[in-house]
C-alpha cells in the first residue's frame, strides 16, 4: 500500500514537471494532499489523537483543499496561459526523470536503519523537482507551486525520519506555511496590478 | 515569560489602534524584561527557552536599535504621510519582529529556533513591503519566497540532525542534549545539517549564497527598516549559526565547520568587493557593506580562539554603526528626495550634523581609529596569522582595500563634492535625530578606545563553551 | 604637564561648537598648550638617564595608555613640536581667505585634525605597545587624511585623498602583519618585545613587514605613490608639516625597529640601502620633470628619505661588517638629515604657500619674476633650496657630510663587497647633490626669477605677516646648524645611544664630527669673505655710474617673457637620461615642408612616473576593471537566485567529497 | 698657507699662457702674460648695467661666486704641504663650495630673463652634475688606496711603491684634468671663445653681468682653473723629492698643462652639444677603472 502510494506522488510530481498550463496544477496539488495524508495516516498510527488531527488538518485540509482553491482564486483568468521556460515538453520530463534517478541514487547510497529509503527517495525528488521547476519556470505562480512541492517534500523527509517534533513545532510548522502562503498570494495579486504580468522576468529592477 | 512576550504580540497585531505609543510601550516592557532577566543569566525560561548570556546582549542591541528606528518612525510617518493602515501594519510586524527575535535570540531548542526564525522572515517581509510600490512590491515577494526556500532547506537539515539523533535512541532535542550527545552522532549527518542550516540562514546573516534578496530587501524598503534588517536580523542570524556551531564544536566536524565558513565568508567578502566597487545606489552601498562585515564576522569566527571574541563584538559594534547610518540615510533621502550618489552631494554643508554622522560612520565601518572595528579587525588577523592563513590574509587586506576604496569614493563625494543634480529641501533635516545616531557611533568609538570591562567580560564567558 | 596634555585634546571638541572669529586663536592656544607640555617631557627625557614615563591615565584594549619618551623619541618630539607650531603660526595668514569662504565645520575640523594630528605624532614616537601605537599610528593617517582634503570640494582633491587613505591603510597593514608576528612568537605585542623576537627568529621577515609598512608613510620608491599627490593638493601649511615630520614617522618606526635588530644586518642594511638609492636618485629626477611647484617639493621629499635611508643602510651594514665609525656617523647623519629635512622643506612648503597666496598659483609654467615683489619669501626659499641641496653654509650640508665621511672611512678598511655598497652610496649622494642643485635652481629660478611666464601680468595679492613670522625661525634654525654643525654632535651621539648596537662607539670621538669645527671655521670665512667682496663692490659701484637697461637680447631686440626658458624645456636635457623612469609626453605637430602658412600651434608637455603608471596602476587597474564582473551575480532574476544555494552546496559537498576541507 | 700662496701665484699667469699659446699657434705675437688680470683690473673699474628685469639675486651671484672659490681654495694642498684647514673629508666640502658658486652664478643667469642665459645655465647645471660622480669616484678610490681622508693626507700619502701604481697616478691625473676642463668650461666641452652664443656654455651664462661683477667671475674662473689643474697635478709629484724640485716641477707642469690648453684649443673643435653627456659620463667610466685598477692592486678581491 505504502509503494504504491509513494510511487503515485512521484508519479505526480513528474507531472507536475512537465506541466505547462497553470490549470493543471490544481487537480495535482490536491492529489498530492490527498496522497501525503494516507501515507501519514499509514505512517503515524500509534500517535495521538491530537497529532493526528493535527496532520489530518495539515494535510487534507489545507494541501489538498485550501491550496488548490487558493490558487485558483489567484490565477483567476490566466489559469490558461502557457508558461516560458528554457528547458520544454520531454525535455523537463527527461530531466525530471533524471533528478528522481539522482535522487534514488543518493537514497541508495544512505544505509540508515532507521531511515526509511522509499520515503526520503520521495522527499528528496519532490524537493529537488521543486526547485527545478521555481529554477525553469519564469510565472509567479508555477514559484508558489514549487514552494509548495518542496514543501511536501519536507513533509516527507520528516515522515521519513520519523516524528521527532514537538507538537508546538509541528503547529508552528503548519502556521508557518500558512501565512508564507497566504503573503506570497496577497503580494502576488499585488504584483499582478502593478506590473500587469506575472513573468518573473520583468521583476528584476532591483540589481546591480 | 517568552510565551507571554508573545501573546502580547498577538494582542497587538490584532488591535490596529494606530498609534507608537504600543511599540515603545512595547519596546519598554521588553527592556524591562530584559532587566529583569539580568539577575536570571543563565538559567532557563520554559520549556524552550534558556537565558544565555549571548542572547542578553544582543537583545540589549535588540532594544537599542528598535527604539531607535522606533523613534524614527515617528518623524517618518509625519514627513511621509504615511497612510493610517500602512502604518498600524508596519508598528505590529515591529512588535511581531522584535518577538520573533526575542526568540531565536534565547531558543534552546532547535525546532523552536527555526519556527521563530521563521516567524522573522514573515515580520520582515511585513517590514520590507512597507513603502507599497513596484520596488518593495518586488523586493517582499523575491524575499519571501528565497527565504522560504531557505528556511525549508535549514528544516531539512535539522530533520537530518533528528536522524542522527534518532539513530542513538536519543530524543531530546534541545542544544545542551544535543552538545552532550554530540559526539556520538554520525559526522557524515552533522555535516549535512550545518551545511543546509547555513545555506538557508545565510539570507538573513547576508552572506553567500542566499545575500540577493536581502539586499534587494534593504534597497526597497524603508531605511529605518535597513536599518533593523542589517544590524539586528543579521545578529539574529548569526546566534542561530553560532548555536549549532556550538553544539557540534566537540565533535570532529569542527575543523570542516570552520573551512565551510571561511569559504562563505571569502566569497561573501569577494562578492561584496565587487559590489562595492560599482553600486551608486547609497542605500545598496550599506547593504553591501554590511554583507562585508558579516563576511569579516564569519571568516573572524571560522579561526577559533581571539577570533570568536572578534566575530562577537564586530557584530556588536557593526549593528551600532550601520543602525546608525541607515537612519541617516532616511534623513538624507528626505532631503535630497534621492538615493542615488549623483544627485547627492556636498552634504556637509548643506546639513553639518547629519554629514559629521555620516563621516563618523564611515570611518567606523572601514575601521579607523577611534573606531572599535579596527580593534576587532586587528583580532580577526591575529586569529588568521595563529592559524597562519598568510595567504588569506593578504587576500583579505586587498579586498578590504577594496571595500574602503568603493565607500570612500561614493560616501566622500556625497559629503564633499557639490553634485549639479542635487534638488535640495532643508525641512527634512532633523538635527534631534542625527545626535541620537551620533550617540551609537561614539558608543562604537568608544568600545574601541575603552574596552568596556562589562561586555568584554560577558562575552567571553558567553563563549567560554566553545573550543579555544 | 599631563594637565596641559589632556586639557589641549579634550578641550579641542570646543572648537566645533565655537563661531569662526575665535576658533583660530582658541587653536592656537591649544597648540601651544600641546606643544608646550610635550616639549617638557622632552627635554626632561634628554637630562634623564631612562626613558621619561608619562600614564595618560586612560586605558584601551592593551591596558593603561603609557608614553615611554627616551632619547630617540624626544628627539622627534622637539622636531615635530617644533614645525607643527610653526605651522599654527603661519596657518594664521594662509587660512585667512578660507576662513571667509568657508562653513564655520569645515575650519573647525581643520583646525582640530591639525591639533590632532600634532598629538598623534607625538603619541606616535612615544608608545611602545602595539596595539596602542597602532591606534595612534591611524590617528595620524586619519588626521593627516582630513587635513588634505581640506578642499575636498575639487574632486581632484578628494581623489588624492581617498589614494593616500587607501595607501596608509596598506602600510598599516604592514605595520600590523609585523607585530602580529611578534605576537605570535611571543605573545606579546609591542615594540620591546621585538628584542626577544629578534634574538630567536628570522630577522628579515619581521623586518621587511615593518620596513614595507613605515617605507609606504616615508615614501620610499616604489611605496611612493600617494606623496606627490598628497602634498601638493594639500594646504601649505599641512604640506610643510606632512612633508616636514609626519613623513619622518615612517623614517621614526623604521628606526625603532631598527634599534632592536639582533641579526640578519647584512641583508637588511641591504634591502634598506637599495631601495634608499633608488628613492633617493629616482625621486630627484621625477622632481626635475614637474611643473607644479609644490609637486616638485614632494618628490624631493622622496629624495630626502632616500638620503636618510642611505644613511641608515650603510650605518646597519657598516655594524654587519664590523665598522663601527661608519655605524655611527651614517646614522648621526641619517638623524640629523631628518632635522634637516624637516626644516627645510617645511621652509619650501611654507614659501611655496606664499607664493600661492599672492600669485594664486603654483605651476611655473606661468610664474616667474616674484622675486622683486615677494623679496623676503623668495630669500628663504633661495636658502631653502641651498640648504635642501646640500650646499654649505646650511644645514643640508652638515648631515651629509656624516655620511659621506662615514663612507669615506669605511672605504679605508672595507673588504670588496662593502666597498661596493659605500661606492654606491656615494657616488648616488654625489649624482643625488648634483641633480638637486639642477632641480633646485630650475625651480628658483622658474618661480622667482625673469618675468612672468604667462600671457597676463599678475594681481598680486600681499601675503599676511605670520606668513613671513613662521619663516624668520626656520631660516634660524638652518643657518644655525649649517654654521656651528659642532653643537649638534653631542645631542645626536645622546640619541645614538638608543640603538643597542651601535652604544659602544661614542659619535663625538670620531674625526669627522670632530672636524665639524673646521667645517664651522670654512663656513664662517667664506661668510666673511663674501661680506668682504661685498663691501669692496658696494664702495666701488658708489664710485662709477650703475644703470639699469634691458636684458642683452644677443641683438635680437623684438624678445619678450616668451623667449624666457620654461620649466619644460629647463628639464629637457635631462629628459633623454630619465626616459626609462618616466614617461615624457610632447604634444606637438611638426611644421611639414608644404606648409608655407603654418598655421597656428600649440605646445604641450606631461611628464609621468613610470613606475607608478606600470607597476602600481596596473594592479590596481585590474583590480577595478575584474573585480566589478564577479558583481553580476545580482541579475535581479528571481530563478537564478535559487541556482546560487545549489551551487554552493555542491562545491562544499565535491570539496568534502574529495577531502579538500 | 704654502700651497694657497702657490695657487695664487699660478694664477697670476696660467690664464696668460693660455691665451699667449693660441695666439702663438695662430701665428699671432699675442698679448703678454698678464693681459687677462689687466683686463679684469680694468673691469673692477668700470661701472655695471643691471638688466632692469634683474633682482637682488643678479647682485649676490658674482660675489658669491668668487666668495666660494677663495674658500674652496683654502683646503687644496700642495703635494704634502698642507692647506690652510684640513679635516677629514674636505674634498666633499670642496665639491659643495663649488657647488654653492655655481648655484648662485646659475640663478643670477636665469634672473634676467634672457632665453640665452638661461640656455647656457641649463647646461651649465646638466654638466656639472654628469661630472660630479667622476670627482667622488675619484677621490673615493685616492681615499681607498692611501687609506686616509682628506685632500691634504691623501696627497701626502700617495706613494708609488710599486711600479704599477704609477697607472694610478696617470689615470687620477687624466681624470682630473678632464674634470678640470669640464667644470672650467674649456674645451673640448665648451669653447671660451666661440663667438655663436648659442654654442656656449659658460660665457652665455654671465653675458649680462658687466664691469665689477664681470671681474669677479674672471678672477673666480682664473682660480678656479688653477685650483683643479693643481689637484691633477700633486698626483704626478713625487713626495721624496726636494721642496724646491718639487715647487719648479709643480710651476712647469701648470704651464705646460696651460700650454696643453692652448693646443688643443687652437687645433680642435669643440664637440657637437650632444656628444657632451657622453664626453662627460667617459670621465666617469674611467674613473670606475681606477677603482678596479686600485682593488686589484689593493688585494681587496
Amino acid at each position: 500500500m505504502i509503494n504504491f502510494v509513494i510511487i503515485s506522488f512521484i508519479i505526480t510530481l513528474i507531472y507536475i514537471a512537465k506541466i505547462e498550463m497553470v490549470k493543471s496544477y490544481y487537480p495535482l496539488m490536491a492529489a498530492q494532499g490527498v496522497l501525503l495524508f494516507i501515507l501519514s495516516f499509514l505512517e503515524l498510527q500509534e500517535t495521538s489523537a491530537l497529532q493526528l488531527i493535527l496532520i489530518l488538518f495539515e494535510t487534507l485540509i489545507f494541501k489538498a483543499i485550501f491550496v488548490p482553491l487558493f490558487l485558483q482564486a489567484i490565477t483567476k483568468g490566466r489559469a490558461h496561459r502557457h508558461q516560458h521556460s528554457p528547458v520544454k515538453g520531454y525535455y523537463s520530463l527527461l530531466l525530471a526523470l533524471a533528478l528522481i534517478v539522482v535522487s534514488f541514487v543518493i537514497s541508495h547510497q544512505m544505509h540508515e536503519e532507521f531511515l526509511d529509503v522509499k520515503y526520503f527517495t520521495a522527499a528528496t525528488s519532490s524537493i529537488f523537482i521543486g526547485l527545478f521547476i521555481a529554477i525553469n519556470n519564469r510565472d509567479l505562480v508555477t514559484h508558489l507551486i514549487a514552494y509548495l512541492v518542496i514543501e511536501n517534500g519536507i513533509f516527507l523527509l520528516s515522515i521519513a525520519l520519523g516524528g521527532e517534533m514537538p507538537m508546538f513545532v509541528n503547529s508552528a510548522i503548519l502556521l508557518d506555511i500558512f501565512t508564507s502562503v497566504l503573503i506570497m498570494g496577497l503580494i502576488f495579486n499585488r504584483l499582478k496590478d502593478h506590473f500587469e504580468t506575472t513573468d518573473a522576468t520583468h521583476l528584476s529592477q532591483l540589481k546591480d | 515569560m517568552i510565551t507571554v512576550v508573545m501573546a502580547v504580540i498577538t494582542y497587538f497585531v490584532r488591535h490596529r489602534v494606530l498609534t507608537h505609543v504600543m511599540v515603545l510601550t512595547y519596546l519598554a516592557g521588553l527592556g524591562f524584561i530584559a532587566f529583569n532577566l539580568y539577575e536570571h543569566l543563565g538559567e532557563p525560561l520554559g520549556e524552550y527557552f534558556y537565558c544565555d548570556r549571548l542572547g542578553f546582549i544582543f537583545l540589549i542591541i535588540l532594544i537599542i536599535v528598535s527604539v531607535l528606528s522606533g523613534i524614527h518612525y515617528i518623524t517618518f510617518v509625519e514627513y511621509r504621510n504615511v497612510p493610517r493602515e500602512a502604518m498600524a501594519l508596519h508598528n505590529a510586524g515591529t512588535i511581531f519582529f522584535t518577538g520573533a527575535i526575542t526568540g531565536v535570540l534565547f531558543a534552546q531548542h532547535f525546532g523552536v529556533l527555526w519556527t521563530a526564525m521563521e516567524a522573522t522572515t514573515l515580520g520582515a517581509s511585513i517590514l520590507i513591503y512597507h513603502n507599497r510600490n513596484q520596488h518593495s512590491l518586488e523586493a517582499t515577494w523575491k524575499y519571501v519566497f528565497i527565504a522560504s526556500i531557505g528556511i525549508a532547506i535549514a528544516f531539512a537539515g535539522i530533520l537530518f540532525l533528528g536522524l542522527a539523533a534518532h539513530k542513538i535512541g536519543h530524543v531530546d532535542f534541545t542544544f545542551a542534549a544535543i552538545k552532550s550527545e554530540a559526539s556520538r552522532l554520525n559526522p557524515v549527518w552533522l555535516k549535512a545539517t550545518f551545511l543546509l542550516v547555513l545555506t538557508g540562514f545565510s539570507v538573513k546573516m547576508s552572506l553567500v549564497p542566499l545575500f540577493t534578496v536581502d539586499i534587494d530587501a534593504k534597497d526597497a524598503s524603508p531605511s529605518l527598516v535597513g536599518a533593523t534588517l542589517s544590524s539586528v536580523l543579521m545578529n539574529a542570524g548569526f546566534i542561530a549559526m553560532i548555536r549549532f556551531y556550538d553544539a557540534f564544536s566537540l565533535t570532529s566536524i569542527l575543523p570542516w565547520m570552520n573551512n565551510v565558513l571561511l569559504i562563505t565568508g571569502m566569497l561573501s567578502l569577494v562578492l561584496s568587493a565587487s559590489y562595492l566597487l560599482k553600486v551608486r545606489n547609497i542605500k545598496r552601498l550599506f547593504a553591501y557593506s554590511s554583507m562585508e562585515h558579516a563576511s569579516l564576522v564569519t571568516i573572524a569566527f571560522s579561526c577559533g580562539g581571539i577570533g570568536y571574541l572578534a566575530a562577537i563584538l564586530h557584530l556588536i559594534m557593526h549593528s551600532f554603526a550601520k543602525a546608525s547610518l541607515f537612519l541617516q540615510v532616511s534623513q538624507m533621502h528626505r532631503i535630497y528626495n534621492s538615493k542615488w550618489d549623483e544627485s547627492i552631494g556636498s552634504y556637509l554643508r548643506i546639513n553639518p550634523l547629519g554629514g559629521l554622522v555620516l563621516l563618523l560612520g564611515f570611518l567606523s565601518i572601514i575601521a579607523m581609529p577611534p573606531s572599535g572595528m579596527l580593534i576587532t579587525e586587528l583580532m580577526m588577523f591575529q586569529a588568521l596569522v595563529a592559524k597562519s592563513y598568510w595567504w588569506l590574509a593578504a587576500v583579505i587586506l586587498v579586498l578590504v582595500l577594496v571595500i574602503i576604496y568603493g565607500l570612500a569614493v561614493r560616501l566622500l563625494g556625497i559629503l564633499f563634492i557639490k553634485k549639479p543634480g542635487a534638488q535640495i529641501n532643508m525641512k527634512g533635516a532633523t538635527p534631534w535625530e542625527s545626535v541620537l545616531q551620533l550617540v551609537l557611533i561614539v558608543m562604537v568609538f568608544y568600545i574601541g578606545l575603552f574596552r568596556p570591562e562589562f561586555i568584554v567580560n560577558n562575552i567571553q564567558k558567553a563563549l567560554e563553551v566553545l573550543p579555544l | 604637564m599631563i594637565t596641559f596634555f589632556h586639557l589641549s585634546l579634550l578641550t579641542s571638541f570646543l572648537l566645533f561648537f565655537l563661531p569662526k572669529k575665535y576658533q583660530y586663536p582658541f587653536a592656537f592656544l591649544l597648540q601651544s598648550m600641546l606643544v608646550l607640555s610635550t616639549s617638557a617631557w622632552a627635554i626632561q627625557a634628554w637630562n634623564e638617564p631612562n626613558p621619561v614615563q608619562v600614564a595618560l591615565g586612560i586605558a584601551t584594549w592593551s591596558g593603561e595608555i603609557i608614553l615611554q619618551i627616551d632619547k630617540l623619541s624626544a628627539f622627534f618630539i622637539l622636531l615635530i613640536n617644533f614645525i607643527c607650531f610653526m605651522g599654527i603660526v603661519y596657518a594664521a595668514g594662509y587660512l585667512q581667505p578660507y576662513i571667509a569662504k568657508k562653513r564655520a565645520t569645515t575650519i573647525s575640523l581643520h583646525l582640530f585634525s591639525f591639533i590632532w594630528l600634532n598629538a598623534a605624532m607625538i603619541m606616535v614616537t612615544a608608545l611602545n605597545d602595539g596595539i596602542a601605537f597602532l591606534l595612534a599610528w591611524e590617528l595620524m593617517s586619519l588626521t593627516s587624511f582630513i587635513l588634505v582634503i581640506f578642499e575636498a570640494e575639487k574632486e581632484e582633491t578628494l581623489k588624492t585623498g581617498i589614494n593616500y587613505l587607501l595607501q596608509m591603510h596598506f602600510g598599516f597593514a604592514m605595520i600590523m602583519f609585523g607585530f602580529l608576528l611578534v605576537k605570535d612568537a611571543t605573545g606579546e605585542m609591542s615594540f620591546s618585545a621585538l628584542a626577544s623576537y629578534f634574538a630567536a627568529h628570522n630577522n628579515v621577515v619581521v623586518f621587511l613587514a615593518f620596513f614595507i609598512g613605515f617605507g609606504i608613510k616615508a615614501g620610499f620608491i616604489p611605496l611612493h605613490t600617494w606623496l606627490p599627490r598628497a602634498h601638493p593638493a594639500a594646504p601649505s601649511h599641512v604640506s610643510g608639516v606632512m612633508s616636514g615630520v609626519m613623513i619622518k614617522m615612517g623614517i621614526y618606526g623604521i628606526l625603532r625597529v631598527t634599534s632592536y635588530l639582533k641579526d640578519d644586518f647584512m641583508v637588511c642594511g641591504a634591502i634598506v640601502l637599495v631601495v634608499a638609492i633608488l628613492s633617493g636618485i629616482l625621486g630627484v629626477v621625477l622632481a626635475i620633470m614637474q611643473h607644479d611647484l609644490k609637486r616638485l617639493l614632494a618628490y624631493h621629499s622622496i629624495e630626502n628619505i632616500g638620503i636618510i635611508g642611505i644613511g641608515i643602510g650603510l650605518s646597519i651594514l657598516g655594524y654587519a661588517t664590523g665598522d663601527s665609525v661608519l655605524a655611527s656617523l651614517a646614522m648621526a647623519g641619517a638623524l640629523l638629515h631628518c632635522v634637516n629635512h624637516a626644516l627645510f622643506k617645511s621652509l619650501l612648503f611654507f614659501s611655496t604657500g606664499n607664493v600661492y597666496y599672492a600669485a594664486h598659483s603654483v605651476n611655473m609654467d606661468r610664474l616667474g619674476g616674484l622675486a622683486g615683489p615677494l623679496r623676503l619669501t623668495s630669500l628663504a626659499f633661495l636658502i631653502g633650496a641651498l640648504a635642501i641641496s646640500g650646499i654649505p653654509p646650511f644645514n643640508g650640508f652638515v648631515s651629509e657630510f656624516l655620511i659621506y665621511n662615514g663612507i669615506v672611512h669605511d672605504f679605508v678598511s672595507a673588504g670588496f663587497s662593502m666597498f661596493l655598497a659605500g661606492l654606491a652610496g656615494f657616488v648616488s649622494l654625489a649624482l643625488i647633490g648634483g641633480l638637486c642643485l639642477y632641480c633646485f635652481t630650475k625651480a628658483f629660478g622658474m618661480t622667482f626669477l625673469g618675468t612672468h611666464r604667462s600671457a597676463q601680468p599678475y594681481e598680486l595679492r600681499s601675503t599676511h605677516w605670520t606668513m613671513l613670522a613662521a619663516l624668520a625661525p626656520i631660516v634660524l634654525a638652518i643657518v644655525l646648524i649649517g654654521i656651528f654643525p659642532e653643537w649638534l654632535m653631542y645631542p645626536l651621539q645622546e640619541s645614538l645611544a638608543t640603538f643597542h648596537w651601535l652604544g659602544g662607539t661614542a659619535l663625538t670621538q670620531t674625526a669627522p664630527a670632530a672636524a665639524m669645527t673646521n667645517v664651522s671655521l670654512i663656513n664662517i670665512i667664506f661668510l666673511s669673505v663674501m661680506i668682504a667682496i661685498g663691501l669692496l663692490k658696494w664702495i666701488q659701484q658708489k664710485k662709477v655710474v650703475v644703470t639699469t637697461g634691458p636684458t642683452w637680447g644677443c641683438g635680437y631686440t623684438a624678445g619678450d617673457y616668451r623667449h624666457q626658458y620654461t620649466p619644460t624645456s629647463y628639464a629637457d636635457s635631462l629628459a633623454q637620461l630619465a626616459e626609462p623612469f618616466v614617461i615624457f609626453k610632447k604634444d606637438y605637430k611638426v611644421i611639414g615642408e608644404e606648409e608655407i602658412f603654418p598655421a597656428k600651434r600649440t605646445f604641450h608637455t606631461e611628464s609621468g612616473d613610470r613606475i607608478e603608471r606600470s607597476a602600481i596602476m596596473k594592479i590596481i587597474g585590474f583590480l577595478v576593471k575584474y573585480l566589478p564582473l564577479i558583481g553580476r551575480a545580482q541579475t535581479g532574476y528571481i530563478h537564478h537566485y535559487l541556482i546560487y544555494p545549489m551551487l554552493f552546496l555542491a562545491l562544499i559537498a565535491l570539496l568534502t567529497f574529495l577531502q579538500v576541507i | 698657507m704654502v700651497s694657497l700662496l702657490i695657487i695664487l701665484i699660478c694664477s697670476l699667469f696660467i690664464p696668460g699662457i693660455i691665451v699667449k699659446t693660441k695666439a702663438l699657434f695662430s701665428g699671432r705675437k699675442g698679448p703678454g702674460v698678464f693681459q687677462p688680470w689687466l683686463d679684469i683690473i680694468r673691469l673692477l673699474k668700470k661701472g655695471s648695467v643691471y638688466s632692469s628685469v634683474s633682482s637682488y639675486v643678479f647682485q649676490l651671484g658674482a660675489t658669491t661666486y668668487l666668495a666660494s672659490v677663495i674658500v674652496a681654495a683654502l683646503v687644496v694642498p700642495f703635494d704634502q704641504y698642507p692647506s690652510v684647514i684640513s679635516f677629514p673629508g674636505d674634498f666633499v666640502m670642496f665639491a659643495y663650495l663649488l657647488a654653492l658658486g655655481r648655484f648662485l652664478i646659475i640663478i643670477s643667469a636665469l634672473d634676467v630673463s634672457s632665453g640665452f642665459e638661461g640656455m647656457g645655465a641649463n647646461r651649465e647645471a646638466f654638466y656639472s652634475l654628469l661630472a660630479e660622480p667622476a670627482f667622488f669616484i675619484l677621490m673615493g678610490s685616492l681615499a681607498m688606496f692611501t687609506g686616509y681622508t682628506s685632500f691634504h693626507d691623501i696627497y701626502s700619502h700617495l706613494h708609488y711603491a710599486d711600479r704599477y701604481a704609477v697607472i694610478i697616478a696617470i689615470i687620477s691625473g687624466y681624470v682630473l684634468a678632464n674634470f678640470t676642463l669640464v667644470e672650467n668650461s674649456r674645451l673640448p666641452v665648451d669653447d671660451p671663445l666661440t663667438h655663436l652664443e648659442l654654442t656656449m656654455v659658460h660665457e652665455v651664462m654671465v653675458l649680462d653681468h658687466s664691469g665689477f661683477d664681470l671681474g669677479l667671475i674672471k678672477i673666480a674662473n682664473n682660480l678656479k682653473l688653477v685650483l683643479l689643474n693643481t689637484l691633477s697635478i700633486n698626483c704626478f709629484i713625487p713626495q721624496d723629492w726636494p721642496v724646491a724640485l718639487q715647487v719648479i716641477t709643480f710651476l712647469l707642469l701648470q704651464t705646460v698643462f696651460a700650454a696643453g690648453v692652448g693646443y688643443v684649443e687652437s687645433f680642435r673643435a669643440r664637440n657637437k652639444m650632444a656628444m657632451n653627456p657622453q664626453f662627460i659620463l667617459s670621465i666617469s667610466a674611467i674613473s670606475l677603472i681606477l677603482i678596479f685598477v686600485i682593488i686589484i692592486l689593493n688585494n681587496k678581491i
